[in-house]
C-alpha cells in the first residue's frame, strides 16, 4: 500500500533562525508562507493559532469543515453564538463574504481539491509525505478520526505542524510511520520547532534550520544530505 | 413522502420509533443538536437503537442521555473521543455499546448517497490506512479510492432554524452542518425548529431543505447549552 | 437486461365509461388518483395538463426536474420571466413555499425515490412496465433523452398518459417494447384514452376502461383475461 | 484557486482559453446562459472545442452561434433536438460535430463528482437501455447500477444573478439550473452575473456558490431573449 520511503534526501543553503523557534514563531513563519488571497483550512490546535499571524490584506480566506468559508477570528463574550463555532467547537466570528453549508458540500469542497493549503498537527510525518495524526493505535485508546483523513487528502498543499521531537527526543519525521496512517503520501511540507523540511516521493529535503546546523539536524534525523 | 405534519409536542414527533432502528441525529457537538427530540426519544423508550452522528454526545444532555438510558446499541461517528464524552468513553470500555468510525466527510458523502439514490460511490478518503480494512479499492485515472456504500435512516432527527408550514427549512449559521444531509437520507424526517411561519415568508432562493424532505416539525422554545472546546 | 414480460394477465370488474376518453378527460383522470399532498413531476407534454385538474385544496406540490418545487400555473402576459421555466422550457410561476435548486439537488431528489408520482408520455410501455418514451431508435433521428432516463427510475409511482393505439391501429401497451428502452420495469399504471392498466412484474390487469368491454378491450391488445 | 477576480469585459474574461478545451456552458435553454460570455469565446476564437452543456444551442445566439462559427468538435448534452436547434441539427446531420447523450441526470451528478473529488459512482438511471452499452453494471442490494465516471471541464462558463467581490454567487429562480455545479467541475471558473456587490451585502446564508469555486467575474448588462417553448 505505502511505498517504501526514499533514501535520496538532499539540503542546500537552508535559511535558518539562531534558535529553535516557539509555537508562536513558527505560525508566523507559516502565516509567511501561504500565498495571499489562498483558500486555507487551519486543523484543529496548534495550527488554530496561524490565522492572528496572517496580514489583514493576505486577502486569504479561512475554510472550517463544519460548513463555512470566509471565517473570522475566535468570538468573546457576547459575540460568542452557539450556532457559530469552528470545527474544534470554539466560537467563531464571521467576515463579510462568509458563506456557510452543508457537511457533504463542505467535504466535497476539501476532496475536489479546492482549498490551496491545510495544515495539520501530527504524530509523525514520513519522509515520503505519509501522515500519521488520528490514533496512536494504543489498544485502550477510542478511535476517533474526524475530518482528518480527509484533510489529509483534499488540499493541493498539505503543511504539518509540529514540534520536531517527541518529549522523549525521538523524531517524528520519520522514514517510516509507526503509528497508523491517516493518508499516504499526502504531506508536501513540515513546519517543526527545529526547522522546515519538503517531503514526497523525492524524499525529505530541509529548506530551514532553527538553532541547529543543517548537518547536526540530518544527522538527528537520519537524513543524508546529498 | 406526502405533505409535512406539524406536531404539537417533541413526544408526539417522535411517535412509532421502532426498537432497532437506525437513527440520523444532527448536531456538530452542540450546534444543530435536537435536544427536545432527543429527550422526547429518551420518555418514548425505543431501544436497541443504532445512532448515526458526528459525535456520541457531550457531557450529560442531548446523545449522550440517550446513551446514558442504556438505548444505544451501536454508534456510527467521526470523533466520539471529546473532553466531556464521558457517558460513551465508560460504555464502550466496558463493551456495551459498539462503535463504527466513519471519516466525517464519507459519514456526510454517504448519507447524501442514501438520498440522492447513489448505490456506491468510489472516494479518495482513508486509502492506505486501518479504515480501509475490508473495503474495495480501485485506481481511477492514476488515483486511488475505496468503494464506499450509502447510509440510510429509519429515521432523522434534526434541529433547523425556522419552517414554513409546508415543511421548507433554514438553518443557522454552522449550525447547519448534517441536518440538509440527515433530511434527505431518512425515510422519516422528524426537524425541531424555533419558529414555523406561513409558505411565502422564507425566501425561495434561500430554502435549503426542500420540503420534500421533511415528515414532521415541531416548534420548540430556544434552548441554548454551553459550548465547549473539545472536537 | 429486461425480464420476460408474464403471459399473465386479468381484469377485474374495471369501472367504465360509455366513451373513450378525450386527451383533457384523462388529465381529469389522472388528477382523481394523485394522492393529496404528493409531491408530483409531471412530464413534457400531454402530461402538463394534469395540474389544470388538481383540485386546489388537494396540497399537490408539484416538481420541475430543472431546479423548483411548488411550481405553479403558466405564467401569462406581464408574468413571464425568462429566469423561471418548467422542465419545457414554458414560463411558469411560483406559489407560496417554492423552493429552488441546483441540477445536481434536483436529480438526486428524483432519483432518491423521493417523489411520489411521476407522469410521462410514451411511445411504448410493456405489460411489465418497461418504458420506451425517449427515442424511436430510427437512423436519422438525433438521439435526445433530456431527464427521461432519471424520471422513469426515480418517482415512488411511475404513471404513463397516452393514446392506447397509434394513429394506423397498433398498440402502444405491447409484450414486450419494440423501441429503445428508457427504464426497464420502471412503470406501474398506465393511463390511456381507451382504459387504465396496472403493469409491472405480475403483469398487466385492465383497472377501467372507456368506451370499449374489458374482453374487447383484452382481444385488442392480446392480453389474456385470467 | 486563489481569490476571484473581477474583469473589465466578457473579452477579458474568456482570455486565454485553448484550442482542444473542455467547456462547460451553464444554461437551461435560455435561462442561464452566458451569452456574453460565449459572445466573447466566439471573438477570441478559441477551436477544437468540447461543449458541455445540457442543449445544443438555439436560434442563432449563444451556444448555436459557436456552434455556428465551427469552433466546436463534440458536444456532451442532454437535449440537443430541440424546436429551434437547426444549427445544430445541420452540423450533426452533416457529420461535422460530434454528440455523446448523457441523462440529464447523469450529466449534473457526474459534474458534481468532478467537482468532489469522487472517482466514480454507480447510478441506477439508464440501466437496461441502449445508454448503458459499454457501462460497468453491478447490483447492489438487489438493485442494478452503472459505473459513471466525472465529468471535469478546464473551464466553465456560467450565468448568475449577483456576485460579490470576493466571488460568492446567487442566482434566480431556475436560472440557477447547472451553474453551481459546473463551477464545482471546471479548473478555472468564468461568471457573467448582473451586479457585483461589496463583500457582505449577500445574505451568508443564502449564498449558493461560496467564492472558492470562482476565477473570473464579469458584469454585463441585462438582455432578455425570446423564451421558446421547445425543450
Amino acid at each position: 500500500m505505502t511505498t517504501t520511503p526514499t533514501a535520496r534526501a538532499y539540503a542546500e543553503a537552508p535559511r535558518s533562525a539562531d534558535h529553535q523557534l516557539s509555537m508562536e514563531e513558527l505560525a508566523a513563519v507559516i502565516a509567511r508562507d501561504i500565498p495571499a488571497g489562498a483558500f486555507v483550512n487551519l486543523g484543529i490546535g496548534q495550527p488554530t493559532r496561524i490565522a492572528d499571524h496572517l496580514p489583514a490584506d493576505s486577502g486569504v480566506v479561512l475554510h472550517t469543515e463544519n460548513g463555512m468559508l470566509n471565517m473570522g477570528p475566535k468570538a468573546e463574550g457576547d459575540a460568542v453564538d452557539p450556532d457559530l463555532t469552528n470545527a474544534g467547537k470554539v466560537p467563531v466570528t464571521e467576515l463579510p463574504g462568509t458563506a456557510y453549508f452543508h457537511h457533504a458540500d463542505s467535504f466535497a469542497m476539501m476532496r475536489g481539491g479546492h482549498l490551496d493549503v491545510c495544515v495539520l498537527g501530527a504524530y509523525q510525518v514520513a519522509f515520503d509525505g505519509d501522515l500519521a495524526n488520528w490514533t496512536t493505535g494504543k489498544p485502550d485508546d477510542i478511535p476517533a478520526v474526524g475530518g482528518a483523513m480527509d484533510l489529509a487528502i483534499g488540499a493541493k498543499d498539505v503543511y504539518v505542524m509540529m514540534t520536531l521531537f517527541t518529549r522523549s527526543g525521538e523524531p517524528k519525521l520519520v522514514p517510516r510511520c509507526a503509528y497508523p496512517l491517516t493518508g499516504i503520501g499526502c504531506v508536501s511540507r513540515v513546519y517543526t520547532d527545529h526547522g522546515v523540511f519538503d517531503v514526497g516521493p523525492d524524499g525529505v529535503r530541509i529548506r530551514e534550520t532553527y538553532g541547529i546546523g543543517a548537518k547536526e539536524l540530518a544527522e538527528r534525523l537520519g537524513i543524508t544530505l546529498s | 413522502m406526502s405533505r409535512a405534519e406539524i406536531v404539537e409536542s417533541a413526544d408526539a414527533a417522535v411517535a412509532g420509533i421502532e426498537d432497532g432502528a437506525t437513527v440520523l441525529v444532527g448536531g456538530f457537538g452542540l450546534a444543530g443538536m435536537p435536544f427536545d427530540l432527543i429527550d422526547a426519544l429518551i420518555r418514548q423508550g425505543a431501544k436497541d437503537l443504532t445512532i448515526v452522528s458526528n459525535n456520541a454526545g457531550n457531557g450529560e444532555v442531548g446523545l449522550a442521555a440517550l446513551l446514558a438510558a442504556g438505548r444505544v446499541r451501536k454508534v456510527l461517528c467521526s470523533f466520539p473521543r471529546q473532553a466531556d464524552s464521558w457517558v460513551f468513553d465508560g460504555l464502550y470500555r466496558e463493551g456495551k455499546i459498539e462503535l463504527e468510525v466513519v471519516p466525517q466527510g464519507n459519514l456526510a458523502e454517504r448519507m447524501r448517497a442514501a438520498g440522492a439514490g447513489i448505490g456506491a460511490f468510489y472516494c479518495p478518503t482513508a486509502v492506505g490506512t486501518p479504515l480501509a480494512e475490508g473495503k474495495e479499492e480501485r485506481e481511477i485515472d492514476g488515483r486511488k479510492y475505496l468503494l464506499e456504500y450509502p447510509i440510510k435512516g429509519d429515521y432523522a432527527l434534526i434541529g433547523a432554524h425556522v419552517a414554513d408550514a409546508l415543511g421548507n427549512l433554514v438553518y443557522r449559521k454552522t449550525a447547519r452542518n448534517f441536518g440538509p444531509v440527515m433530511a434527505t437520507a431518512a425515510t422519516t424526517t422528524i426537524v425541531q425548529v424555533g419558529e414555523v411561519v406561513e409558505p411565502g415568508t422564507l425566501d425561495p432562493e434561500a430554502v435549503v431543505t426542500p420540503s420534500i424532505y421533511v415528515d414532521r416539525i415541531v416548534q420548540v422554545a430556544a434552548r441554548h447549552y454551553t459550548v465547549q472546546g473539545a472536537r
